[in-house]
């Protein structure tokens, strides 16, 4: 992965957060306070801004970094602590460098997924966005490890999100705001797992065509 | 939508300069932030208190900065968590040498963001405890893991473990009152109407002309159940119930009462809330030492109210009952 | 209409005995009336207050009840002035032998019905003297003959006579107080939904979704005018702009300021007002001596504001800034 | 007059009232507070109470002071004071006795007239019930004095109210509530003026069928 791919997988991931931020927030009106798409539309504002600025830090390390605290400081809410403590412990994970290989880029995503879990206490099946990130990390490493290009296993990934975001729906929150609507949760889809889910696609759209 | 507003993204920035143009000897925003602090701090060697949360509970938090309960409050945007760097900002405003005690409400996004910002305050040298309120007996604590959330019984807690801290306990102590004054104090609220988030536009859920959402939090969510309304004697019977069996009340406790209003129920009807509490808490045989009726922890325009019982022992009576001087709460003698 | 209520009937009767339970240390009903009076009178020798209307503006008028404002307020239905012999019982409740001053609230209804109880009371030997509030700009004095309405401003009134009658003047001074706070006391209000009349069921009108009314009453009247909906600054700048017009505000004019929430009209947005207003006396050259942001004199669950200001000059600056202890308004020391 | 057909005036006149409950606090909600009906339905439920008591007064003086009293206690508004001071004021224009003739009747009308005057300032013209109990009196007199029975001049009476109640829409209120709305309350009928009517409804058909 290289820094200008990073940095282009947060400007898509804004784009695709403002096209959808309407109905992530009708999707967390359901089940929470309507708000996931105007807190992440917000953060990634941010987060375009920062990268966009002259003088933005080049190295993937730093970069990310600096996605973390843009994240942590404007999105607000669950998944502002969420997005931020991935993005700031997968900092951890890349190098000081302009890019980087396809492992060195998968260790980073299990690094985010960890620091996820670690901080919100979520488990699979509690209907949060682990239940995209968890088993799609596993499928992003269960293709490298077969040797499939990082392209592929990108836009592998991004399809399976979509669908685990909608295998959430018959779930009962037990983590999140949602929980406290107990056994009323069921049905509804859970909107940070859709968020996640774009995440990937944007992933996949600039890793494919770049 | 109809507000009172200027641009939507606005209305949480301009309301903080609203709040310290209208209370200039209570508040002053530290600048760059959304956090409001003491204009005149406490002194020095007391343990500073920081609550917060998502804006919207008016006069929560800012309301309640000033002597004898919080040193800081920390808006972040409407029914949102503050982001930890604003905690952080208001950590330090708090901070007067002596620690600070986090006062959180347990909503998942609340917990997280006031948890990093204890992380970066004790990396930065400052000691910080947090206690986390989870009064609303509505959600039930053992079936859904993220527990009970915390709604108006915390300006309870801000009460007493405010006046400890004014009285000179340590951080220890201040984060025991606390931690006691969440054991003996429960809420439960429903809505007749729902509220708009001004970001969203549109009402966060939608009632028939005779329903009612029971066990709401405060973020404009709908309740855990939907029923046909109730008379307000059976609506604060049932609640009461629920109260009084989770505290596990005997008869003779001795009991603080509050009488919340979410927002658009007028005071009128409130305070036929409170007359229902007065009596029942007689007929149980308790012994009512304060009743708070008002607007203490809001959620916008919704319509509706929660009740919140806390058990008192001497020491948690002393404490609720001791002076308090901020905008939405003021108590102790101010004559002779 | 979903309302907290049991029987429609009962509602004053019980929100009455709801605020005694509230704030016993306070308020005591007087036995068998719609009265509110101190549970601990002023001492014999000082001028007594009594102030009241129709119900449905809590948290006037029992709420003002206390030290340094008033010593009995009278309730009526809802919107539906008090009748005579209920008046009557309020100034015998306040009369501590040096007469009473009954402040009145501009309503044809209020009026008469208080004149009623003055003339009984005086043939009973109570000095009774009465003050009428007009401080409602929207409606033109001169035009239409029963004169401007008494709203929000009617507060401002309760404290300056009330601080004075607590400094010991005499039955003519306080009035004169009264009506030096009356001369220099405008207020209007503006409405962006209207609020339902328990016993009506139905709302008092109804407005578009991009209309509001202008100029609005205290009872869910309609306004003057109706308008397409403003912004905050816009609607806070042409308010203040006719308050002062009808002030004649010079520059360098020493204010006292209450931005007023009608009833359903969050906080938070209340607050972008009071930030407005605050501006706009800076940019105006005024000196703002303090400003109330709250709810003072609603419309029961009415959406909207209103915005006073009085003129102050030394005596009403150091009567508005004494010290009040009531369940609506406590300024002083609490602490030291 | 009868005191007996005082009584049944005050009967009649509540069942109309609570009858036309809805209608008067509609017409109130156009201009005023809605409560016009409920204030006066409230009022006369007391009346009657009052009058139907064991031991209540049957001397007409006495009797309509009752009336005053509950009225000016239970009304409340500007209506209570308003008929409260007519009744009161009218009681001493009338016997202590079981009857009086239709002069002292038609006397004791004048008395509650000048009454809702002098305690409202209302004049002609102003959008209240004075528009109707002014020019209803005038009708009284003049055909009590050209010799027409008591009886046959309250039917007159009753039907003029009511065309004197229609008569105020048109106007623009000076006194009262609806005066707030200044041009506004042009276009709608009178509240107080719609009941007045009713009240002489309520005493030509107690007149007319005694
Ligand atoms: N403990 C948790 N662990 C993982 N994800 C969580 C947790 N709590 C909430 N989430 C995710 O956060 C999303 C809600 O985010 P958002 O609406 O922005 O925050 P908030 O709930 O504070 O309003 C949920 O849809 C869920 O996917
Ligand atoms: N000054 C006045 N003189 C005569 N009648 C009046 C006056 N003010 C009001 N009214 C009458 O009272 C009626 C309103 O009564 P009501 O609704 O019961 O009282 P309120 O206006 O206090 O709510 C009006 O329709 C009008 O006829
Ligand atoms: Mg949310
Ligand atoms: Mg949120
Ligand atoms: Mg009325
Ligand atoms: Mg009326």
């Amino acid at each position: 992965m290289t820094s200008e791919q990073f940095r282009r997988i947060w400007f898509r991931f804004g784009e695709l957060v403002t096209e959808h931020r309407d109905e992530l927030n009708r999707l967390d009106a359901a089940i929470g306070d309507a708000d996931h798409g105007t807190n992440l539309a917000r953060g990634l504002a941010k987060v375009a801004a920062d990268l966009g600025a002259d003088g933005s830090p080049t190295h993937l390390a730093a970069s990310c970094r600096q996605v973390g605290m843009a994240l942590l400081s404007t999105v607000g809410g669950a998944s502002g602590a969420l997005w931020g403590s991935a993005l700031l412990r997968a900092a951890g994970a890349l190098p000081e460098a302009e890019t980087c290989d396809t492992a060195t880029a998968v260790a980073a995503a299990r690094q985010a997924v960890d620091a996820i879990q670690s901080r919100g206490h979520a488990e699979l099946g509690d209907k949060t966005m682990v239940d995209v990130w968890r088993p799609a990390l596993a499928l992003l490493e269960a293709s490298v490890a077969e040797g499939m290009s990082g392209r592929k296993a990108a836009v592998a990934v991004a399809e399976r999100a979509v669908t685990l975001a909608d295998e959430t729906a018959p779930l009962v929150a037990r983590r999140g705001r949602a929980s406290y609507l107990g056994a009323r949760s069921a049905g509804h889809v859970d909107p940070g797992s859709v968020s996640t889910a774009l995440f990937w696609r944007a992933v996949a759209d600039i890793v494919a065509t770049s | 939508m109809k507000k009172v507003l200027n641009r939507v993204e606005d209305v949480v920035d301009e309301a903080l300069e609203g709040f310290q143009a209208a209370f200039p000897t209570y508040l002053r925003r530290v600048e760059g932030t959304h956090v409001l602090t003491r204009t005149r701090p406490k002194r020095t060697g007391l343990v500073g208190l920081v609550s917060g949360g998502g804006s919207g509970h008016e006069p929560a938090h800012g309301g309640y900065v000033g002597y004898g309960m919080l040193d800081a409050a920390v808006a972040g945007e409407v029914f949102t968590s503050p982001t930890p760097d604003q905690v952080l900002a208001g950590i330090r405003a708090a901070d007067r040498g002596a620690g600070v005690l986090l006062i959180i409400k347990n909503y998942t996004g609340d917990v997280m963001n006031f948890e990093m910002a204890q992380e970066l305050a004790q990396s930065d040298g400052i000691r910080v405890e947090a206690v986390v309120v989870d009064d609303d007996v509505a959600v039930d604590g053992s079936l859904y893991t993220t527990g009970r959330r915390g709604i108006a019984g915390t300006v309870f807690v801000h009460k007493a473990a405010g006046a400890a801290a004014e009285q000179g306990a340590s951080l220890d102590e201040v984060r025991d009152a606390a931690r006691a004054a969440i054991a003996h104090v429960r809420s439960m609220g429903f809505a007749l109407a729902p509220c708009t988030v001004p970001a969203a536009g549109e009402p966060t859920f939608t009632l028939g002309t005779t329903e009612m959402e029971l066990g709401i939090g405060i973020h404009g969510e709908p309740g855990t159940e939907r029923r046909p309304v109730a008379t307000a004697d059976d609506l604060a019977n049932m609640i009461l119930g629920r109260l009084s069996e989770d505290l596990a009340l005997t008869p003779g406790s001795r009991l603080a009462a509050m009488v919340n209003g979410m927002g658009a129920t007028p005071l009128l009807e409130l305070a036929v809330l409170a007359r229902r509490t007065g009596q029942w808490a007689r007929e149980a045989g308790h012994q009512m030492d304060v009743m708070w009726l008002g607007e203490f922890m809001t959620s916008l325009e919704m319509a509706g109210a929660s009740l919140t019982l806390m058990r008192l022992d001497d020491r948690l009576a002393a404490l609720i009952g001791a002076p308090a001087d901020t905008p939405a709460l003021r108590q102790g003698v101010v004559h002779d």
